[in-house]
């Protein structure tokens, strides 16, 4: 069953269309990528999904209901989750209060509650604090709860990005460019963890990645897009020795120039 | 065998927490093409952006034609000649074509150059002059191309790093762009390019560099690289 | 007087206002639109262009006179001094800012505009100071209007200083540059432009637009305060706003449709003039939240 | 280390400010002065305050009063009602015998609450809006003349220049909105009519339109209850829009300034104000001390203030004692006080008995007395 | 400033320098001692001040609860409020009219002044909140300037001389006259403030103000919907604000419009960025600095304000972050 569908997605710009009508799916409990080369609308197509970008046109259906132009913070709440290509931190906070942020849509105590300490605010919080912690353990990062997520290192903060989407307790996990910056063995680290994702908590990720290596080896259904088209669906293997896909990122063989 | 214009000597950059380029060198000789080349952030557009002076490096060394230029702000190597086409093309959208390429030419003092040299962009670029005094923002995705290494152009270059001049083109427009690449060589333009087509650009190429996260991965002569299966993985995996 | 007559008065007192609005918009537009920083202190370097010009002409009159010649040389003059001062307050205060969260900007900004105001004040003792001119308030009739001379050439004065601003920033190669810096600062520098000071010259031009309208106000009204850069700050603000924020024409044109809004709004039947102000800033409000781009300002890529 | 030096510096100044009203103490006997002596209105302040010490250095030459020489201490008010009763109570707990000074009626009111509860004799020889007669606990005598004095004066002038039509402009201040509301009560009391009741923002400079609305309404004159500083932008463009007719101004404009900065469009307006030194024969003496000493001019309110201590002392002396109340009681029965300014005596609600307000007009950049 | 039983505390001030006071404050029991003892020194000021003393730390007090106010808007939800004044007079105001003019007894205008100034920061953040932050705050400037010309110009108001007249309030019978009442009447509400400030601080809400200021994008794809907490801080915010404001119509029994100037907002906020904006014990010492500054230069006249200024230019450049130091680990 499609967790995520996508019908007929077309975004512009002033005049520039970023996306034309795309169609793809994600299956319910697969991890399945997105790639393209540079500037071909990658990124553009998850703010779409996330609701931070008004699509021009199309379908975006979501555990089946219509998810566009919902708010971004409707659609987290949903059960969609995201983390960002560059690091976006609540820095000069700490790590365990970084996580907290994605508990914030599980969780509905208010100011009142907060000045008299309810009964309830209490357990709530006990609880906010229980599961991040957890979240925190899943990525390893439980012992660097309370340092300020600023001074960690880039490898951790990743993850401390990744822990605080996993708070949010999402069906679908998108990541964006979830390698970019990591070393050799932040990268294994990094597979192993998604793998982990969808198998110990059965949420369903979907990524965007440059790292080929990376992609080839987590995905199970790859979606090629070029010039905000889909110009290819497929396996890992089916995607290498796509022509299309080749020409896509290394240019035509026939192109004639002098 | 002709001068070296560009030598980067052991070159390292950070962003923030991210080390971007670990250390590479590489040359570039007067005259020639050199395609630098792998998948997207690999380092690529950091590499020229460190060169041009935009961001600075943390170590390592950039010599242009002898000077080194590795602590030199970026308007100033501009007046050297090596001239950088940034990624997206970074046109001034909101100003006409005209406006757009008298901006190239901020450094020259004179105004009868300025004029030559205009009508010289103009010559290799038709379509810019039919539509000079149009705002640059309703200009198609070739054309802004055409108008950022036009304006590339009114500094009289003696280097130019071009980045990813192809991206978001149809086909036959790569090939036209690709065209002017070759006729600005002829020209005398040294070129730095940078490209994810491949195959496109190592048919121009005299060298070829590959980069795989901030590291030159492979290194050769362009008629080799062509033949060079590794080419693929590096930019699908493996 | 008949309703006509009064109509075409407020005509022409709303766009002798408008054009001081307008000059002091100027310079909020260009450097917001340059480094997107709302520059509090601007309503202040207003003032302080007339305490200089104050200064400045109180030598010149004993040469040249307290009339249209020592004001001239004042004017140009107290542009140069407070341009500089422009720039040099955007060295020390905004540069090191840049960076950082826009709320520290914003609190800069005004922590310039009180040191500015507070210097003036300890320096005058808070007092009025009268700004003496020869000039007199005769004047023509223009149909049943009566506009002085001096309302004539200011107003002249301030439309000059505009077309030459417009002038410049479209015909000149610095101008060109100006206006690219606000589109793309990483481009201009590959083009060989030096941002900053690029930068350092819309401060200094904007200030001294501020600071010829100083004088002008002294000139025209007659003393001058160490206050009174903070209700036009406002003003100008709002008609910044209106014309769009960051276009130069929309200051020109937000500048005079304030002005005569605040004229024409006097004479709206049962609301009295004390009101006048609560519908200025209503208006502003208003307009930020429907329309915030203004009226030819650029619209920016829509997000939910 | 930040924290604690924080901490430390913090307890200190504290330390340092429960100590300040503590010291001072002998057998003098201690007034304060409560004027502003810094914010806009600080020039009228401490010009208040240089009469005022004047006062006291006379009399403390003359032998002081019962014996005991006069020492003063300023409050400053900063024409701020947040700051003013900071200042009061800083009077107060300095065990002062009595107060003179109220400049800015907004600041004073909230200060007369304090003298009134510690029951500290008071001589005000400013604020006059009549806003002060009402919260008065009977400890505060206002030797200025008031609102309706002003207004007496005021509408008398406007009918014996025949006036039929009258604009009034104020600047939405305590004191200006008072005079300004007096003015129109009475005038239409006596079956005139106000044409125009505008007012203007402080600090606003231009005032094209509301010259245009006002000139629309042909006024026969326009009475200015405000303030010197925007009172000369008003006329100036009042003149300069081409109003001809009859202009006149309240005593918060009774200022060399106003001239000063209006020019030649000031020629010939009227002004209603309390007796200012040039003006007074008795102050003769007084105005070359007072230049002696400060090397300056006296202003507006020098003379008044100057009275105000010397009422003072007079009172201390004939209540023959520092007891407050006993001050205040012979404060209430002063019977003619030779003043510079004139005699003084109270009414029932502790105000000048008979105004003394007269009217200027301006001739050749100078104010002279109107014959 | 009150002793965490949350597990969630998370000040973690001095952790890697455990020198000097900021390390000693760490523990638990240390900093509820500092806390007792600072609360005990406050409690016996009127036995050893005069009545200056005292009138000067009521302001004091009151200036606390007012930055307290304001911090939640700027220092906790990084919203730039320029017109903070407005809720202030709100409450004065709406205390001054119903006991004045209505006879209404002061205690029960507290929940209407509370209502009206929590409408007026729904009115005023309502439609605003979507503007970028310099765009917040030139309109909160207006709305400031606004709410006084409409406080000069009515007549209920009573217009530019404001009211007088406002009655002064008494607990069991009890009047509250004297300046030590007010004292303590204030030093209740700083506690009060304080305590309400650190229990939102260290809460979900006042988490979520932590995130819209660092980063509004992502706190919008946490979940968090950043206009509506937002309207929570200007709303409660403006609470503080209209508070403060009835019972500084109760002491002053007189208010006017002149109080609530644009001068009065600058003021309160140079209170919160002085100290440290978002930190309770700076947004104390800003307010403390505040008062007690100009009491203790009285003699530098007019160059006061200009020494004020300079000091806050010089904290934005070189310490943004205020005196107080910041957490670090």
């Amino acid at each position: 069953m499609s967790l995520l569908e996508v019908n007929n997605l077309a975004l512009s710009f002033a005049g520039l269309h970023v996306i034309k009508a795309l169609d793809f799916n994600v299956e319910e409990g697969s991890i399945a990528s997105l790639i393209g080369p540079n500037g071909a609308g990658k990124t553009s197509i998850f703010n779409c999904l996330t609701g931070f970008y008004k699509p021009t046109s199309g379908e975006i259906v979501f555990n089946g209901k219509s998810i566009v132009r919902r708010k971004p913070h409707k659609i987290t709440r949903r059960g969609m989750a995201r983390t960002f290509q560059n690091l976006r931190l609540f820095k000069s906070m700490t790590v365990l209060e970084n996580v907290m942020s994605g508990m914030h849509c599980r969780s509905s105590a208010g100011p009142i509650g907060a000045i008299f300490r309810t009964d309830f605010q209490q357990k709530e919080e006990a609880r906010i604090n229980e599961f991040c912690e957890t979240c925190l353990d899943f990525v390893g990062l439980l012992g660097e709860k309370d340092r300020v997520a600023s001074n960690l290192a880039y490898g951790d903060q990743r993850r401390v990005e990744w822990a605080r989407a996993l708070a949010t307790q999402p069906q679908l996990l998108l990541l964006d460019e979830p390698a970019a910056g990591l070393n050799h063995d932040e990268k294994q680290q990094l597979i192993e963890l998604i793998n982990r994702i969808r198998d110990e908590l059965k949420i369903t990720i979907f990524l965007i990645e440059h790292d080929m290596g990376l992609v080839m080896k987590v995905s199970e259904k790859i979606t090629v897009i070029d010039y905000g088209e889909k110009i290819a669906q497929g396996n890992a293997e089916e995607i290498q020795n796509n022509q299309k896909v080749i020409e896509a990122y290394l240019g035509k063989e026939e192109d004639e120039i002098v | 065998m002709s001068n070296t214009i560009l030598e980067i000597d052991n070159l390292e950059t950070h962003y923030g927490k991210i080390h971007a380029l670990r250390g590479i060198s590489f040359t570039v000789r007067e005259g020639q093409i050199v395609a630098l080349l792998g998948a997207n952030g690999a380092g690529k557009s950091t590499t020229l952006r460190a060169i041009s002076g935009l961001i600075r490096s943390t170590s390592g060394a950039i010599r242009y034609m002898g000077d080194d230029i590795t602590r030199t702000p970026a308007h100033d190597i501009v007046k050297k000649g090596l001239i950088h086409v940034p990624e997206g093309r970074k046109i001034f959208k909101g100003m006409t074509i005209t406006e757009n390429l008298e901006l190239g030419s901020f450094t020259l003092e004179d105004d009868a150059e300025r004029k030559r040299r205009m009508d010289h962009v103009f010559e290799i670029f038709p379509i810019l002059y039919e539509r000079r005094t149009r705002d640059s923002a309703f200009l198609s995705g070739g054309e802004q191309q055409m108008l950022a290494m036009g304006r590339s152009m009114m500094t009289n270059p003696k280097l130019l790093l071009l980045d990813e001049p192809s991206m978001g083109l149809a086909p036959f427009l790569v090939q036209q762009i690709m065209k002017i690449v070759l006729r600005l060589n002829k020209e005398g333009v040294t070129i730095l390019l940078v490209e994810q087509n491949a195959k496109v650009a190592l048919k121009l190429a005299d060298h070829g560099y590959v980069l795989e996260t901030g590291e030159i991965v492979i290194r050769g002569d362009a008629k080799t690289l062509q033949q060079d299966e590794s080419i693929v993985k590096a930019y699908l995996g493996e | 007087m008949s309703i006509q007559d009064i109509l075409l008065q407020q005509l022409a007192n709303g766009l002798i206002l408008g054009s001081f609005y307008a000059l002091v918009a100027l310079g909020y537009t260009m450097v917001y639109g340059i480094i997107k920083l709302l520059n509090f202190a601007h309503g202040d370097l207003y003032m302080l262009g007339s305490f200089v010009g104050f200064i400045i002409l109180s030598f010149l009159s004993d040469y040249i006179g307290s009339g249209w010649a020592g004001i001239l040389c004042t004017m140009v003059l107290s542009m140069i001094v407070v341009g500089f001062l422009g720039v040099l307050i955007q060295r020390i205060a905004y540069v090191p800012m840049l960076s950082a969260p826009r709320l520290s900007i914003l609190i800069t900004a005004l922590a310039v505009s009180m040191v500015l105001y507070n210097t003036v004040m300890a320096f005058t003792d808070g007092q009025y100071l009268a700004f003496k001119t020869d000039l007199g308030f005769e004047g023509v009739e223009l149909g049943n209007v009566f506009v002085t001379y001096t309302q004539l050439t200011l107003v002249g004065a301030s439309i000059s200083l505009m077309v030459v601003l417009q002038l410049f920033v479209h015909k000149t190669l610095y101008g060109k540059a100006m206006r690219a810096i606000a589109i793309d600062q990483d481009a201009c520098r590959l083009m060989g432009i030096n941002v900053n000071k690029i930068i350092a010259l819309t401060f200094f031009i904007g200030t001294s637009l501020a600071a010829a309208a100083g004088i002008m106000a002294g000139t025209y009204y007659g003393s001058i305060h160490f206050f009174m850069g903070f209700v036009i700050g406002l003003k100008a603000f709002t008609a910044a706003v209106i014309g769009g924020i960051g276009s130069i024409p929309g200051a020109m044109l937000g500048g005079l449709l304030l002005g005569l809004l605040e004229s024409f709004g006097t004479q709206i039947p049962f609301i009295g003039t004390e009101w006048k102000d609560v519908f200025s800033f209503g208006i502003l409000i208003l307009l930020l939240v429907f329309k915030p781009t203004g009226i030819l300002g650029k619209t920016e890529i829509e997000r939910m | 280390m930040k924290k604690s030096l924080l901490l430390s510096s913090v307890s200190g100044a504290l330390a340092g400010l429960l100590m300040l009203g503590n010291v001072a103490t002998s057998a003098d006997l201690k007034i304060g002065i409560m004027v502003p002596t810094t914010g806009s209105e600080a020039t009228y302040g401490k010009d208040m305050e240089n009469a005022i010490n004047l006062a006291a250095a006379e009399i403390n030459k003359a032998g002081g009063v019962l014996g005991q020489k006069i020492v003063t201490m300023t409050g400053d008010a900063a024409c701020d009602p947040q700051q003013a009763t900071s200042a009061a109570s800083k009077l107060v707990s300095a065990d002062v015998t009595a107060v003179v000074g109220g400049y800015c009626s907004g600041a004073t009111m909230p200060t007369m609450k304090i003298y009134g509860d510690a029951n500290i004799p008071m001589v005000i020889p400013a604020a006059n809006s009549t806003k002060l007669i009402d919260i008065n606990q009977g400890n505060a005598f206002q030797i200025n003349s008031t609102g309706f004095d002003q207004v007496k004066t005021a509408v008398g002038l406007f009918k014996a220049k025949g006036i039929k039509k009258l604009a009034i402009v104020h600047q939405g201040d305590g004191y200006s909105e008072d005079l300004a509301k007096l003015t129109r009560e009475k005038w239409t009391a006596m079956g005139n009519e106000v044409v125009a009741y505008e007012v203007v923002n402080k600090g606003e400079q231009d005032q094209s339109a509301l010259v245009t609305r006002v000139k629309s309404k042909a006024p026969d004159a326009v009475f200015w209850t405000a303030y010197y500083a925007d009172g000369a932008m008003v006329i100036k463009q009042l003149r300069q829009g081409g109003y001809r007719n009859l202009i006149a101004v309240g005593d918060g404009s009774n200022s060399p300034k106003l001239l000063e900065i209006a020019g030649k469009a000031a020629e010939g307006i009227y002004c209603f104000s309390n007796p200012t030194v040039e003006y007074l024969p008795a102050a003769k003496s007084f105005h070359t001390n007072y230049k002696a000493t400060y090397k300056q001019e006296p202003d507006a309110y020098a003379a008044l203030s100057y009275d105000g201590m010397k009422l003072m002392a007079d009172a201390i002396t004939r209540a023959g004692s520092t007891d407050k109340a006993a001050i205040i009681k012979a404060l209430a029965a002063t019977k003619e006080f030779t003043g510079i300014a004139g005699p003084i005596s109270f009414t029932d609600k502790n105000t000048l008995a008979r105004s003394n307000f007269v009217i200027l007009v301006a001739k050749d950049g100078k104010w002279l007395l109107n014959k | 400033m009150v002793p965490s039983t949350n597990t969630t505390s998370t000040d973690t001030s001095g952790q890697e320098n455990p020198g000097g006071l900021s390390g000693w404050l760490q523990p638990q029991k240390n900093r509820m001692f500092i806390l007792m003892t600072l609360a005990a020194t406050a409690m016996f000021i009127p036995l050893v001040s005069n009545n200056y003393g005292l009138e000067v730390m009521t302001n004091v007090w009151f200036y606390v609860v007012l930055c307290l106010g304001l911090n939640i808007v700027v220092g906790y939800a990084g919203l730039l409020d320029l017109g903070y004044a407005a809720f202030f007079a709100v409450g004065a105001y709406t205390t001054g009219i119903l006991t004045s003019q209505f006879g209404v007894n002061f205690w029960l205008t507290i929940p209407v002044a509370v209502c009206v100034s929590a409408c007026a920061g729904f009115i005023i953040g309502g439609p605003t909140l979507r503007l970028r932050s310099d765009y917040l705050a030139i309109v909160t400037l207006g709305f400031g300037e606004i709410v006084r010309l409409i406080a000069r110009n009515l007549e209920i108001t009573g217009g530019a001389s404001g009211l007088i007249g406002i009655e002064r309030p008494s607990i069991f019978g009890f009047e509250l006259s004297q300046i030590v009442h007010f004292y303590y009447v204030f030093l209740f509400l700083a506690i009060l403030a304080c305590f309400v400030s650190y229990r939102l601080q260290h809460s979900r809400l006042g988490r979520a103000w932590q995130y819209v200021r660092e980063d509004e994008d992502a706190a919008e794809a946490m979940g968090i919907n950043r206009v509506a907490v937002k309207l929570y801080a200007y709303v409660i915010g403006a609470i503080f604000g209209g508070v403060a404001g009835c019972f500084f119509a109760a002491k002053m029994t007189a208010i006017s419009p002149e109080t609530f100037m644009f001068q009065q907002s600058v003021l309160i906020l140079l209170g919160v960025v002085l100290g440290g904006m978002g930190k309770i014990p700076g947004v104390i010492i800003g307010a403390f600095a505040l008062v007690l500054f100009p009491e203790v230069f009285r003699d530098l006249g007019s160059m006061r304000m200009l020494v004020f200024a300079i000091v806050m230019l010089i904290i934005m450049l070189y310490r943004p972050e205020g005196i107080w130091p910041a957490k670090k680990s």
